[in-house]
């Protein structure tokens, strides 16, 4: 079992080093070995999940490098299979190899090709470095890799200005992140000296009694642990405070949007949270503090998403809302559903991307949605892709969208969190009517390609179209009532209770979910918005003139757009020259070495006068001296 | 007040007087000849102590040669004594105000530090015999028989660098060098003319 | 009997005039070499009359080397004279200063 | 176990060969550089020779050498090794040997005596970490400076004069101090032995003093904050190999000298003082990297980023101080923290400095805006510096991450604010190294006014070996973990002795 989940592991890592080695010389060699190593780990993990689930495996957990072996402390890489870890390794595997294959086509007249897909691989491995890790120690590690891997591949047209200036900004954002994360990673190691999972959830109870003193008030130590691993995840994740490199880092190339920064990496933050359930569990405080900054960026985000006209620039703030959802229900402490609406939202918003990225192919790059139009004769295959991802996005009944976002919402509903239930009912309308915005204006309207006739992708483009749309439409039904009656995470996740209650007496089975939902006002809100969005967008019949100061500052994203682009470089660059310019140089440099040389020469000056050359001086200071001299002597007597 | 009381105090007093004109005189010739006078002076005053062959050295040393050096150095260097600058009068209230200082101090405070401060300096040594040269004759020969001889050493070293300081070579004047002479070469001196055809 | 304070008090007396001579002139070097002289002169004055007073003879003998000495080195004293007059063609005090620091 | 006296062989051979290169000047310059190449390998494969035989288990020095030097003042020529002089040898012998293979293809006047300088200045190197009599001590560590103000006065850059009378001036004032204390110490212990110093009851006020000039001694090397401006003009100044050897183990003899030095004989007044060092350490990390980041030099930014890093040390050092009574553990993560942080810094800063060696090779001038858009013509090398960027930057899986996370974990045993301060690291050290990055790798650079050209064979084996080392160092460092756990263990133990 071990050495499956280890080739599942270096499968990625293998292959980033053979692309490494061959060094682009051949573009065929490049992408079977890229392919076929994501290929193989993704048929591990599924063989893997088979095995785990049919003869019910007892979750694993094995040490395989020793980083570290001193008297006091121990620190090692290992692996930890359970079914969490099975299920994301197999959602991270299937995405990446589909992105992968799409990718073929879409960077196939890239000078640097071959470095694309060494990116690629290995922000997989990094990424599954962080899924299969059974310590704190190689999460932050893992989490610093996905935070490289990300840099890169933002920054991947190294010659165009933007890219380079989004990746150093997601970088360093994510570097923010990092430091929570590495304080509660330190705050753990140092008091408990041990960084594993299972020793750190059986310490749990003990931690949560004793406390940490920050400036003089002493805080409960498990929330405070929880406090700063949840800044990381934030960070991550792409919550409210530290979300704004997101929109940014569509610079980079669209199957990166739609590997990293829809799929896998951000929901790395959704990940920790959950795999750190008994500890987050205990923490309740921390948690009502992470169901609002769900709820807070779920709805305001989405709202952003409404004035922007870049394609990829909505569906990354559709993603930021998303996770929201998955926050609050975090929050809430609906785990399993959170993991849901995760693997959901992998699916369905990879294809969005996938889909916005061979309409940008097929425009020769042009992302502006206002001057897209009326694709739908002409691209068939994208637009019903895009279709079934936009309606599982809305959570159109019988949709996987629709079973976990519906489930979060109700679930909190049911646990009465009221002012979260109402935000994010709310931000359903808001989610509606972008997806709408970008559907009637880019499949309908007059159509503005030129080359009609042309074929609409090549097929590699095409093919993953088709595969994503089962599961992103599938999936909910599919393992709808395993999870909720708590068999598929019963062991990972803590606090299963509230999602088994939850599922008894409010949803029973998936089918009567699925009647009962056509009477809840979440479905009164979609067809709505549906409806709204249909006569706005579409027959342009009426607009509505929205007040002066909301459009601004919704173009600004809450000020965030010019805080980061303009207000921190310009904090940046003035302060540290001042501070290098006036203290290091003025004070420290010059101030005190250079000037000591200077009195020093003054000194030095005025004691070469005193020699005049005249021999009465010297002999007047010799007697004057023998005098004081003599006078000296007959004191002492 | 017995006579060689009187005669002390004759001669102190003549001898600090010179001594005084010796230096303020703007003349160096009459500071010479003062300087001379009060050697003689001094010399009666070792007598009187006892020493009477360093009174007669010092008369024949000093005197004889020192001064001599002296009043040749006077008239050889034409130093125009006219220049007779006045700017030694303002330095003069430093000086004896140097002189009291000095004299204050060892005068004051040492002399009464001495027990027996009226001990009679008059005395006569004597070690093999009564004469004073005899006995100095004796010490000088016996126990400081190597200092005597360093004493030669350096009057030779005077004389030697008083002569290389001052000698200047005179171009004009030819003179044989032997180590030149001998040094000389075939080449130097013989030159072969080849190929004369008759 | 003369107290031996007496030729003390005289020797200081020479030692401080000689001394005051330095300082006075400032006409040539002449004069500061006789008022060197002169306070080699009152030292064997005192070595004399400690001499005596001692009752040891050591006094007069370093006398005579003292002598010895300042023979020599008065000689070398005036040559360095007239070296100084060839090349500065006066030997007033005030011009010799190239030492200046 | 072989008999031939390995650690004076280890000192003596470089300084020997090394006047032999000084004094032929009409030595060909591929003869010297064959020579020193030749005499670095036979040092490295000593010194691993010296780390395989060194076995980490015993508490005991080993390698001891002692034969009586100076009879009168009873001083001894004692060398010996432990857990940290053996890794910091390592270290110096492993730079110095990728010197050796860097300096071939670079043009020098009088190549010979330049290679011959660096050769004296391992082997001193070398003999200052091995030296357990503090007067031998203090002799290895004052000669240092001449070979190395030799090299950035002579084959410096253009106001090297400034530079290097300041670099010497700084360290000699530094050192003096120390001599002082060493002397009076020896006054009291009546020997000049390093460990007899650890067994002296000294009053408050006497360690206080002594705490000082050790302090501002070993200060000036490590460079601690405010004495640390010397450093960015001698970097900018020297000669690539002569930053590199700079950067990589000068500043680590400050790190040993406290570590040898204060820890152990002023431990009431280090504990006593321990809050106000903290503080200071904090302001180099976080104060130095704003200043790191303004800079538009890149050897000033690399300089600053070291002295930034170096920080990590003085404050895992100070944190043993700190938390001697509270809390044992981390007080030793701490000290291997601080061990590993040194080892692992001069690793990532020699790499660095080779790096910006090369670009200026190229394009002959260390400014931001003359350079840009290398990746365009060098990819193999832009791979390499991003790679190093990142490990400066404490990317984990490299050795950068290593030392600062012990650093960081112990600091957060103390007081959870020091820890935040300190982890900003992570922020401040990854803008200023990206910024470099940015500016110089990435960008359009069609002209390629700067003629850059990929580098040729032994730079790249220099980089790749280096590469090679922060990974082993950062992945799977137990090996070294191995060596100096006991030797960490050990200190804090006796310091604890010694306090009762």
């Amino acid at each position: 079992m071990i050495y499956l989940a280890l080739i599942l592991l270096l499968a990625p890592l293998v292959g980033t080093l053979l692309l490494l080695y061959i060094q682009n010389r051949s573009k065929r060699l490049s992408v079977i070995i890229s392919n076929f190593s994501i290929l193989l780990s993704f048929f591990v993990s599924i063989y893997l999940l088979f095995l785990y689930f049919n003869y019910n495996y007892l979750p694993e957990t094995h040490d395989v490098l020793i980083f570290a072996d001193t008297k006091l402390y121990y620190l090692a890489f290992g692996l930890y299979i359970d079914s969490l870890s099975l299920m994301m390794s197999t959602v991270v595997t299937s995405v990446s190899f589909l992105v992968h294959y799409y990718s073929i086509s879409y960077m196939k007249n890239e000078s640097s090709f071959n470095r694309f897909f060494v990116y690629t691989n290995f922000f997989t491995f990094s990424m599954l470095l962080i899924v299969l890790s059974n310590n704190f120690f190689q999460l932050f590690i893992g989490w610093e890799l996905v935070g490289l891997s990300s840099y890169l591949l933002i920054g991947f047209w190294t010659k165009k200005e933007s890219a380079i200036k989004a990746n150093y900004k997601a970088f360093l954002v994510n570097r923010v992140g990092d430091i929570g994360l590495l304080l509660g990673l330190c705050l753990i190691f140092v008091n408990y000296s041990t960084t594993n999972y299972a020793e750190v959830f059986s310490l749990s109870n003990t931690i949560n009694n004793h406390d940490i003193e920050i400036f003089g008030t002493s805080f409960n130590m498990l929330s405070a642990i929880c406090l700063l691993l949840f800044v990381g995840a934030m960070a991550k994740s792409a919550q409210v405070p530290l979300h704004f490199w997101l929109p940014d880092s569509m610079e980079g190339p669209t199957p990166i949007s739609a590997l990293i920064h829809a799929a896998t990496m951000v929901t790395a933050g959704i990940y920790m949270v959950a795999r750190l359930s008994p500890m987050y569990a205990l923490a309740d405080d921390v948690s009502l503090f992470i169901l609002y900054i769900g709820t807070i960026t779920a709805f305001f985000l989405g709202l952003v998403a409404l004035v922007q006209n870049d394609i990829k620039r909505i569906i990354a703030y559709s993603t930021i809302s998303q996770l929201g959802y998955m926050t609050a229900a975090l929050g809430a402490s609906l785990y399993s559903l959170a993991i849901f609406h995760l693997m959901t939202h992998a699916f369905f918003k990879a294809l969005l991307f996938l889909c916005a990225g061979s309409i940008i192919v097929k425009c020769h790059h042009e992302q502006d949605i206002r001057n897209i139009g009326g694709l739908r004769k002409f691209m068939p295959i994208t637009y019903m892709a895009f279709l079934y991802a936009s309606l599982s996005l809305i959570g159109f009944p019988l949709t996987s969208g629709f079973y976990s976002k519906e489930g979060i919402i109700d679930a909190i509903g049911y646990y009465d969190y009221t002012i979260p239930y109402l935000m994010l009912l709310a931000s359903i309308f808001t989610t509606t009517l972008y997806t709408s915005k970008i559907f009637f204006k880019v499949f309908f309207g007059e159509c503005t390609l030129h080359d009609k006739n042309e074929k609409e992708n090549d097929k590699e483009m095409l093919i993953p179209l088709i595969i994503l749309t089962a599961p992103s439409v599938f999936l909910g039904l599919f393992i709808f009532d395993i999870l909720m009656s708590g068999e598929l995470f019963g062991s990972a996740l803590a606090s299963n209770a509230l999602v088994i209650d939850f599922y008894n007496n409010y949803v029973t089975n998936s089918l009567h979910f699925f009647l009962h939902s056509f009477l809840t006002v979440n479905f009164l809100i979609l067809v709505l918005a549906l409806i709204f969005g249909y006569y706005y967008y579409y027959k342009k019949s009426f607009n509505i003139s929205v007040p002066k100061f909301v459009s601004t500052m919704l173009e600004g994203e809450y000020g965030f757009n010019n805080l980061s682009s303009k207000y921190i470089p310009i904090f940046q660059n003035l302060f540290t020259k001042y501070l290098w310019k006036k203290i290091d140089i003025l004070t420290i440099d010059n101030g005190l070495i250079n000037n000591t040389s200077a009195i020093l020469d003054k000194i030095s000056n005025k004691v070469r006068k005193f020699h005049t050359g005249f021999i009465y001086h010297y002999s007047l200071t010799i007697i004057s001296a023998l005098i004081l001299l003599l006078l000296i002597v007959r004191m002492q007597y | 007040m017995n006579i060689e009381l009187i005669t002390f105090f004759i001669f102190s007093f003549l001898l600090i007087f010179t001594c005084l004109k010796v230096v303020t005189s703007s003349n160096p010739v009459l500071s010479a000849v003062n300087l001379v006078f009060s050697f003689f002076l001094s010399a009666v005053l070792w007598l009187l102590l006892g020493a009477e062959f360093l009174s007669i050295i010092l008369i024949l040393v000093y005197v004889g040669a020192v001064m001599v050096l002296f009043l040749f150095v006077v008239m050889m260097l034409d130093i125009n004594i006219a220049k007779k600058s006045a700017a030694y009068i303002n330095y003069l209230p430093l000086g004896i105000g140097i002189f009291i200082a000095f004299n204050a101090i060892i005068i004051f405070f040492f002399i009464n530090t001495f027990e027996n401060i009226d001990y009679n300096a008059v005395k006569n040594i004597e070690i093999i015999s009564k004469s004073n040269t005899e006995n100095l004759g004796y010490l000088l020969f016996t126990k400081y028989l190597v200092e005597f001889e360093i004493a030669g050493l350096i009057l030779l070293l005077g004389i030697i660098s008083a002569i290389v300081l001052t000698y200047k070579k005179n171009p004009k004047n030819k003179y044989q060098n032997p180590t030149k002479q001998i040094s000389v070469t075939k080449k130097d001196r013989l030159k072969v003319i080849t190929g004369l055809k008759e | 009997m003369i107290p031996i304070s007496y030729y003390l008090i005289l020797s200081t007396i020479i030692f401080a005039i000689s001394i005051a001579g330095i300082f006075i002139n400032r006409k040539n070097i002449l004069i500061l070499l006789m008022s060197l002289e002169l306070m080699f002169l009152s030292v064997n004055f005192n070595l004399i009359t400690l001499g005596n007073y001692l009752g040891d003879l050591t006094g007069q003998v370093f006398v005579f080397f003292v002598l010895t000495v300042v023979a020599a080195e008065s000689a070398i004293g005036l040559a360095l004279l007239i070296v100084l007059f060839r090349n500065k063609k006066s030997i007033d005090v005030d011009d010799l200063s190239e030492l200046k620091g | 176990m072989f008999d031939y006296p390995i650690l004076s062989l280890l000192i003596w051979l470089p300084i020997i060969g090394g006047l032999f290169l000084v004094i032929s000047e009409n030595m060909s310059n591929k003869l010297s550089e064959y020579l020193t190449l030749v005499i670095t390998f036979i040092i490295l494969l000593i010194t691993i020779n010296l780390s395989i035989n060194y076995d980490y288990t015993s508490d005991q020095l080993q390698f001891v050498e002692r034969t009586n030097w100076i009879d009168g003042l009873n001083i001894f020529y004692f060398l010996a090794v432990d857990g940290i002089s053996v890794s910091l040898i390592l270290l110096t012998a492993f730079i110095n040997f990728l010197i050796a293979i860097y300096a071939v293809s670079e043009k020098y006047r009088n190549k010979s005596s330049f290679l011959g300088y660096f050769l004296i200045l391992e082997g001193l190197l070398i003999g200052t970490f091995t030296a357990f009599d503090s007067i031998l001590f203090y002799i290895f560590f004052e000669s240092l400076l001449i070979p190395l103000f030799l090299i950035i006065g002579i084959w410096g850059g253009e106001n090297r004069k400034y530079a290097t009378i300041k670099f010497f001036l700084y360290t000699l004032f530094g050192s003096v101090l120390m001599l002082i204390s060493i002397i009076y110490l020896s006054s009291i212990a009546e020997s000049f032995a390093i460990r007899d110093f650890y067994s002296l009851n000294l009053s408050f006020n006497e360690e206080l003093f002594i705490l000082i000039a050790f302090l501002i001694g070993f200060g000036i090397k490590i460079p601690m904050w405010p004495v640390h401006t010397w450093l960015p003009d001698a970097h900018v100044e020297a000669p690539t190999s002569g930053s590199v050897i700079l950067a990589s183990v000068l500043l680590k003899v400050g790190g040993y000298g406290m570590i040898r030095f204060m820890l152990p004989i002023t431990t009431e007044a280090g504990i006593f003082l321990s809050e106000y060092m903290i503080y200071l350490s904090l302001i180099a990390i976080i104060y130095i990297s704003f200043v790191a980041y303004a800079q538009d030099d890149m050897k000033k930014l690399i300089a600053y980023s070291s002295v930034a890093h170096m920080g990590f040390v003085t404050l895992g050092i100070f944190l043993v101080f700190h938390l001697l009574d509270s809390n044992l553990t981390a007080a030793v993560i701490g000290l291997e923290g601080a061990i590993i942080q040194m080892i692992s810094h001069g690793l990532i800063s020699a790499a660095l400095f080779f790096s910006i060696g090369i670009i200026y090779k190229h394009s002959k001038s260390r400014l931001l805006k003359d350079n840009y858009g290398i990746s365009m013509y060098m990819p193999i090398f832009s791979f390499l510096m991003l790679f190093f960027l990142m490990a400066n930057s404490g990317l984990p899986g490299t050795s950068g991450f290593v030392g600062e996370f012990l650093v960081i974990t112990s600091s957060l045993g103390s007081n959870i604010i020091i820890g935040l301060l300190a982890a900003t690291s992570l922020l401040l050290s990854a803008s200023y190294s990206l910024k470099l990055g940015k500016n110089v790798l990435f960008g359009e650079n069609i002209k390629n006014t700067q003629g850059y050209n990929e580098c040729n064979t032994n730079e790249i084996i220099v980089l790749i070996s280096l590469v090679i080392f922060i990974l082993y160092l950062g992945l799977t460092p137990d090996y070294l973990f191995q060596i100096i756990d006991h030797t960490t263990i050990n200190i804090i133990d006796s310091i604890n002795l010694g306090r009762r």
